[in-house]
């Protein structure tokens, strides 16, 4: 029974990590007043440019350790490009942020694929990571044979999802720069009369935003799985969007419900295993994840209110 | 020298605008204007709506270029091309909007854009909060630095608004209708802190349209008309109406002119009303009226005393608690808006943009709010556009709304012509009762006789008006009764005619009659 | 007079702006797609003939391109109309996949006369799709559940409870991963054309169904108290509840007639091409391109049809680039970046000011 | 920079004697190069073209709705034959038959059985056979007596692995106790990590998947664990040679390059299924077998292979079959 609890939350937290990325990369994207639909498409380019990188490094200058972490970047990278784009369209030329987001979806993964077949002889996936230019499992062997190992020995990507998410509060909600960036979010005007330079906030929310987003998508292509595939996001980048909304803006919000999302899954795969013997549906199963985000989002969260700017572009001298 | 203008170093001049051109397309919103400000001065704007005396503060304040003119500041020509600039020389703007970050608290916003920080980039929120403690003890403006914007008072934002300028090192102090959203009781405080101010060698530019207000606290005044420059006056030299014919160019009167009262039946009735805020206080408790047809029953009050739960529950915006409302002998307790606007009821909302308009609406549209689902303007679920434009045009002709143009999104309306777009649609439902709240809010004297004379006729037509106002002035000019409303009941009802101002601002305070 | 000054002003304003920014971004995504494919190490130009040459060179192939962007009308409307109501409808895909397995169920079990079983399978599937989008408006207006969450989390119960469908013996056929065939009674091939288009093309009255779908919606929007009331509440909330509309039920009434579009659309597609549903591996996309769909047609009804014809005609007509080895990506490499330049049109804009400004300059001198 | 196109536009050419042949294939929707199923295809057309000189194409699917234009296109490429591949594809290509009777057409995975048009060539694997092989496989090398198998959806060609990898498994021990979890999924890799995560500690070391990328998942922990995998349709061993012991392969190559070879000596074999079992090269296990299986088994393998060859060994393909089989 122990066990299989720790199983659960071992795979809450390998299904989380992506989205929990992700899902701050639309916090600080949407903070700032800017809506960010992309998140998908960055996550894809994401794992595609780490997975990539972390096997093309590899290959020419071996196994080395900064390998994965450079690839992780890369990814990261790949992401923030994507950001920029959006950034350029939606603050600089006032584009309708929703239309710059679904372009960067279409745009993003097209790109992926393309580049993939250009780079491994056609294929429209990366071939396999050697093991050691994955991320690192930091607890991998110190705590073995032990209901710990099964919860905590995760990939660094994971311990660094939830540093990430104590650093985004604390820049959200303690320093200068997360003020501006939640004032440039709820009036861009009031924050522009102060001198304070709207653009430039959202230039960078954006682009963090698309970086946290691509290593989300580094996070599942160089951590949980050790390649790149087409179907590798399939969808991720929206339930993510979903768990910042329900995480009500907040970074901590966000991680929560990625939790929540990743527990279900996880239950619902416990279910599925032949040791519980349940006699239903896969088909069934399968929804018990997004059942339950409604039913939760419907009995304990109550209304949440985005920034009152966020989608809005803003124009200086407009009224 | 004159005793109002004991503080002004008239050797010092801090702002000359020099003629100022501003166009917005072929449209000159300010033609050739002159500005120029002491040191010490409180300098008053005065003109109609859409004169362009925003447009010229905005211009001082960077948020605007001028098309051509110059601008000195403390003697030196300074190219203002954004905030920043106006900032570093001194100029610090409180907008006609509130420009406060809403979940924000007091000392976050003033200190926003120039924050005290720590290592690593980390705010300092405990300086932040002591400096605006003690900049608001300097000037007298007191604020709690830690509470929410979205949680304080109009009246409280406005210092916020102030305290803002100063933490920025404001010499000079642009007021854009500051107390167009305030009380009598904040506006008597904000000219004490403006007179504090000056004292402290600060100079004050406000806009108003209140002319009472001019001659309260202002030392100069320049009349702005149609983007020209009418004339600068020295108050203290000139009268009320010598200022208002000035700006609108002809004579206004302030007397609401209007025959004897014929009150008739009971039109409504509330009784034991018991409503809830936002939050969930009880700010409606217990509260009893009637008006009857042919009347005009004003409510006084201080904001946040329950006015707006109390028109809100009427109407069926928000619910009732307990106690029971009548419309013409007819229960409408707890009823959707659209069955008590059938049972006879239209409302001026006192938040124009919020409830009173669909902004992206056409004017047209706009007009019938309430009535697109009647013939003529509809037949099935089909719309009659042709009936509801013809409709427009005529309400648009008959209350001179301006633009003269019905296809005209309603956003693109300045906010003196939304409010009559609002007026001109509820007053034309021809209702059994007229609620109308803080119907004058930010408009021009002229404007103002508009509505007034238009809540008038309601009355003389033998319609119940109910008129919320926190214009003491406004309540006793055109209200027939006064029901003083204090912490959620009404505490007193006095006949218009028998009562004044102290009266009245001692129940307003709480003490009954 | 005045009146015809106005429309000339409409007719300028469309024809400058609007229109001319959009085929301007059209060119510049084919632009960019030319570029990916030149690096790819094929010809730019000779691929896009055989793009142009895969939509109009046979009728047949037109037809196919008209069969292909039918559901996208469909599914594009419904994004549109969604957003005409202040809504983002991201659930199109789930409303796709009720509206086609509705339709099939129908399709299969009933047995009815042609005249009747037609409208049966037709409205069964998008009122049973209507009823799954409002859910999402149920779920917003009672418990302020935002759209968005409630739209993707159906999306993905309506997969599987599709899948589960099919699984069921009832209605798999055997030694498929497919429900059984509806019946002929519920298709609507157009079979008279198949003599002159081929057998194989599956021209149906979906595009005609589908762009009377399109005039209605129009219609309901613009010219009805019941477009009037979503609308106002789509704009404005506060002021719509105060204009006595009852917002809770416009936003189930709107998130309904999104569902039902988006549900009608999977009905064509299943009465029209598919006649039955199969076990989906992943999500198909139908609703996701309508998004696109919508945007690119600038959330107007007819713009819709447009840009679905568009849309439909280059991923059917851009397929065929493969055969000289072009890989599929880069249509939604040109389909992103027209989106793309669609969204940014103000450089276009500004750089035609700048250009004028030069004109105008160069005339002074 | 652009380079010359490799194949010949459509209805350009039309001088009969010279004409190479034309065959083409319309993949489904993971595309040509999944490293999988499409890929194998894929390299089979490319064998023939090499070796028979048969010119070859692809159109890659990315939806359902895909398949009847992807066909239609190749037909009016004037191919010489058309292959559908993957089971989804079955309906698609008998409509395009009946559609366009003088088109030959073939299928991977399908079986039209006494239905089968005159134009159409079924080819159908018995995936049960090396399933069969690698259970029994992992029924001798399991130390713990337990062992794993994780299906993509519920299918009845997922079935044929399933209920072949039992078989084997039982006819290697009786008393190792087969894991069973289906992922609903043929994408979701963190899904198929999860499960093989839950069966390797709950005492599984070897588990074969028929579960496309989600069985990427489990390859992956496999390697990082150092257990034991079981890779499918095509030799998987690539993706982590210490861990993938064997896979069950589908030579999908094979038997689209003898269809080509047929079609070229004039035996297109229309209107008939064909079976690909182990007698006919279509299944086997993959080669790289050796590298990790101990020799004693392989050879026992080898020996099961001639006896399900001869038909002494009926693999069963379906859950009645299995529990006829008791
Ligand atoms: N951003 C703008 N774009 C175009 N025209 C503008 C803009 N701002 C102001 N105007 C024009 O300038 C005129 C002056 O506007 P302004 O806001 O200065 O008036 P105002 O004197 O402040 O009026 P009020 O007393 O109502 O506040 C308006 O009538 C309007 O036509
Ligand atoms: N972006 C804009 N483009 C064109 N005209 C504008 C714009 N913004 C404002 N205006 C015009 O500016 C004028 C003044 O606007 P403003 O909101 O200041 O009105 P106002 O009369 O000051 O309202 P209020 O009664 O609230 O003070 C209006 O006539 C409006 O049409
Ligand atoms: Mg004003
Ligand atoms: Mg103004």
């Amino acid at each position: 029974m122990l066990k299989d609890l720790a199983f659960i939350l071992g795979t809450t937290l390998m299904y989380a990590t992506p989205l929990i990325y992700a899902s701050l990369g639309a916090v600080f994207s949407e903070n700032s007043g800017v809506a960010n639909i992309g998140i998908e498409g960055m996550m894809t380019v994401g794992a595609f440019s780490a997975a990539a990188s972390a096997f093309i490094l590899s290959d020419v200058y071996g196994i080395l350790w900064w390998v994965p972490w450079v690839a992780f970047i890369i990814g990261g990278l790949a992401g923030g490009f994507f950001g920029l784009l959006h950034a350029v369209a939606s603050v600089s030329f006032h584009a309708d942020q929703v239309v710059s987001g679904i372009a960067i979806n279409f745009l993003a993964p097209g790109l992926s694929l393309f580049l993939s077949r250009r780079l491994f002889e056609g294929a429209t996936m990366t071939p396999a990571i050697p093991l050691n230019a994955k991320l690192p499992r930091p607890l991998n062997g110190v705590i073995e044979n032990s209901i710990l190992d099964t919860i905590f020995n995760q990939y660094a990507s994971v311990y660094i999802a939830f540093l990430l998410v104590l650093l985004s509060w604390y820049v959200l909600y303690k320093t200068k720069l997360g003020l501006r960036i939640r004032a440039v979010g709820e009036h861009p005007k009031a924050a522009d009369t102060l001198g304070i330079n709207v653009y430039k906030i959202r230039y960078f929310s954006v682009i963090l935003s698309g970086i946290l987003a691509g290593l989300g998508g580094a996070s599942l292509s160089m951590a949980i799985v050790a390649s790149f595939r087409p179907t590798l996001i399939s969808g991720q980048g929206f339930i993510a969007l979903a768990a910042m909304i329900f995480g009500k803006w907040k970074p901590q919000g966000a991680m929560g419900a990625c939790l929540l999302f990743g527990a279900t899954t996880g239950i619902q795969i416990y279910l599925g295993s032949p040791q519980v013997g349940l006699n239903i549906s896969a088909n069934l199963l399968s929804m018990i994840p997004y059942v339950i985000t409604l039913v939760v989002l419907m009995g304990f969260v109550g209304k949440a209110v985005a920034p009152a700017a966020d989608g809005i572009p803003y124009e200086k001298g407009e009224r | 020298m004159d005793a109002i203008k004991e503080h002004i170093d008239f050797q010092t001049v801090v702002v000359e605008m020099k003629n100022i051109v501003k166009k917005f397309g072929d449209f000159t919103a300010n033609d050739h204007i002159d500005l120029k400000v002491h040191k010490g001065e409180i300098h008053a704007l005065l003109g109609e709506n859409g004169a362009g005396k925003s447009t010229l503060m905005n211009i001082l304040y960077g948020l605007y270029m001028p098309t051509s003119g110059e601008i000195y500041i403390q003697g030196q020509k300074v190219d203002v091309k954004n905030p920043n600039v106006a900032i570093a020389h001194g100029i610090g703007m409180v907008h006609q909007h509130f420009m406060l970050v809403k979940p924000f608290t007091v000392a976050e916003n003033i200190v926003l854009g120039m924050e005290p920080t720590g290592a690593f980039n980390k705010l300092n929120i405990k300086k932040a909060i002591e400096d605006v403690r003690a900049l608001s003890e300097q000037y007298g403006l007191h604020v709690d630095p830690e509470a929410k914007i979205e949680d304080i008072s109009v009246g409280m934002q406005q210092r916020v608004e102030i305290l803002k300028a100063l933490y920025r090192g404001a010499e000079i102090l642009i007021l854009d209708e500051p107390t167009a959203v305030l009380t009598p009781q904040e506006i008597r405080e904000l000219i004490v802190i403006m007179k504090n101010l000056t004292s402290q060698g600060k100079s004050i530019i406000i806009i108003t349209h209140k002319l009472k207000e001019i001659k309260a606290c202002a030392d100069y005044c320049t009349i702005i008309r149609r983007g020209k420059r009418i004339d600068t006056v020295d108050v203290s030299q000139t009268d009320e109406n010598q200022l208002a014919s000035m700006m609108v160019g002809r004579e206004v009167s302030f007397a609401v002119e209007k025959g004897p009262v014929k009150p008739s039946d009971i039109v409504l009735k509330v009784e034991g009303l018991v409503v809830e805020d936002n939050r969930g206080y009880e700010v409606v408790k217990g509260l009893n009226l009637e008006v009857r047809a042919g009347e005009i029953v004003g409510i006084a009050g201080v904001d946040g005393n329950g006015q707006t739960e109390l028109i809100e529950a009427i109407t069926g915006l928000r619910k009732v608690k307990s106690g029971k409302v009548w419309i013409n002998g007819v229960d409408i307790t707890n009823r959707t808006p659209r069955e008590i606007f059938e049972a006879g009821v239209s409302n001026i909302p006192e938040d124009r943009q919020k409830h009173g308009l669909v902004l992206d609406f056409t004017v047209a549209e706009n007009m019938v709010l309430e009535n697109y689902r009647k013939e003529p303007f509809s037949k099935g679920i089909r719309l009659n556009y042709d009936k509801i434009r013809s409709f427009a045009e005529e309400l648009m002709e008959k209350f001179d709304v301006r633009p003269r143009n019905k296809e005209l999104k309603a956003r693109a309306l300045s906010g003196g012509n939304q409010q009559k777009v609002i007026i001109a649609r509820e007053v034309t439902n021809d209702p059994d009762l007229l609620i109308a709240a803080q119907p004058t809010r930010g408009l021009d004297v002229g404007a103002i006789e508009f509505v007034h004379r238009a809540l008038v006729d309601q009355r003389d037509r033998n319609k119940a008006v109910l008129l919320v106002s926190f214009e003491l002035d406004e309540i006793m000019n055109v209200s027939d009764r006064i029901s003083v409303i204090y912490e959620g009941k009404i505490v007193g009802t006095v006949n218009a005619k028998e009562t004044d101002e102290n009266e009245l601002g001692l129940m307003m305070a709480g003490g009954g009659r | 007079m005045e009146a015809k000054t106005m429309k000339e002003r409409i007719k300028n304003l469309f024809l400058n702006e609007t229109l001319a920014l959009t085929i301007l971004s059209i060119i510049m995504g084919l632009l960019v797609g030319a570029v990916v494919i030149y690096i790819s190490g094929y010809r730019p130009l000779e691929a896009y003939r055989l793009m142009l040459d895969g939509i109009f060179s046979r009728p047949k192939y037109l037809a196919w391109t008209v069969i292909r962007s039918t559901p996208l009308i469909l599914t594009g409307l419904s994004v549109a109309f969604a957003f005409r109501t202040g809504l983002f409808n991201i659930g199109v895909e789930g409303q796709f996949i009720i509206g086609a397995l509705a339709a099939t169920l129908l399709g299969y079990f009933l047995k009815l006369p042609a005249i009747l079983h037609v409208p049966v399978v037709f409205f069964g599937g998008a009122i049973a799709a209507g009823l799954w989008g409002a859910i999402a408006g149920f779920l917003k207006s009672k418990f302020g559940v935002h759209e968005v969450i409630a739209t993707i989390m159906l999306n993905w119960m309506a997969l599987y409870l599709s899948n589960f469908a099919v699984e069921q013996e009832a209605f798999k056929r055997k030694g498929t991963e497919s429900s059984h065939d509806i019946h002929e009674t519920a298709k609507i091939g157009m079979d008279w054309l198949k003599e002159s288009l081929g057998a194989a093309t599956k021209v149906n009255w979906g595009i005609v169904i589908a762009i009377i779908m399109t005039a209605l919606i129009a219609y309901l929007l613009f010219k009805t108290t019941v477009g009037y009331e979503l609308r106002a509440v789509g704009f404005n909330k506060d002021a719509a509840q105060y204009g006595g509309i009852n917002v809770k039920r416009s936003i189930v009434l709107s998130m309904a007639i999104a569902g039902a579009l988006g549900g009608a659309a999977g009905a064509l597609h299943v009465m029209g091409v598919s006649y039955h549903v199969s076990i989906l591996a992943a999500m198909e996309g139908y609703g996701f391109n309508g998004i696109a769909v919508s945007l690119i047609g600038n959330n107007t009804p007819f713009g819709v049809i447009l840009s679905a014809l568009l849309f439909g005609g280059l991923t059917y007509g851009g397929s065929k680039m493969q055969l000289i080895g072009v890989p599929t990506e880069v249509i939604n490499i040109v389909i992103g970046s027209i989106i793309f330049f669609i969204a940014t049109n103000r450089i276009f804009r500004y750089v035609l000011k700048c250009l004028d400004r030069k004109k105008l300059q160069k005339g002074v001198q | 920079g652009p380079k010359a196109p490799e194949q010949q536009q459509p209805g350009e050419n039309n001088a009969p004697a010279e004409k190479p042949l034309k065959i083409a294939m319309v993949t489904d929707v993971g595309g040509v190069n999944d490293r999988s199923f499409n890929q194998s295809a894929w390299e089979g057309l490319q064998r023939a073209q090499k070796e028979l000189g048969v010119q070859a194409s692809y159109q890659e699917s990315k939806q359902e709705a895909d398949y009847a234009t992807n066909i239609e296109t190749l037909v009016d490429a004037e191919n010489d034959l058309i292959w559908g591949i993957g089971f989804l594809m079955g309906e698609t290509i008998k409509t395009a038959a009946q559609n366009y009777p003088d088109q030959k057409f073939a299928i991977i995975d399908y079986a039209y059985g006494d239905e089968t048009p005159e134009n159409v060539v079924g080819v159908v694997f018995k995936e049960e056979e090396p399933s069969y092989l690698v259970g029994y496989i992992a029924g001798k090398m399991t130390k713990t007596n337990k062992v794993g198998f994780i299906g993509g959806m519920d299918f009845p060609v997922i079935h044929k692995f399933h209920y072949g990898y039992l078989a084997g498994v039982k006819a290697a021990n009786p008393n190792v106790e087969v894991m069973v979890q289906y992922a609903n999924s043929f994408t979701d890799e963190a899904k198929g990590r999860s499960i093989a995560e839950q069966m390797y500690a709950n005492g599984a070391d070897i588990i074969f998947h028929a579960a496309g990328a989600t069985g990427n998942g489990m390859i992956e922990v496999a390697r990082e664990k150092g257990k034991y995998a079981i890779g499918v349709d095509k030799d998987q061993n690539p993706d982590a040679p210490d861990n993938v012991i064997t896979s069950a392969m589908k030579r999908v190559d094979n038997a689209i390059f003898n269809v080509a070879k047929d079609l070229k000596d004039g035996k297109y074999a229309g209107g008939e299924t064909v079976v690909y079992g182990l007698k006919e090269g279509g299944v086997d296990i993959a080669p790289s077998s050796s590298k990790l299986v101990p020799k004693e088994i392989l050879d026992e393998v080898e020996a099961l292979k001639a006896k399900i060859i001869s038909g002494e060994i009926k693999v069963p393909a379906t859950k009645e079959e299995f529990e006829a089989m008791k």
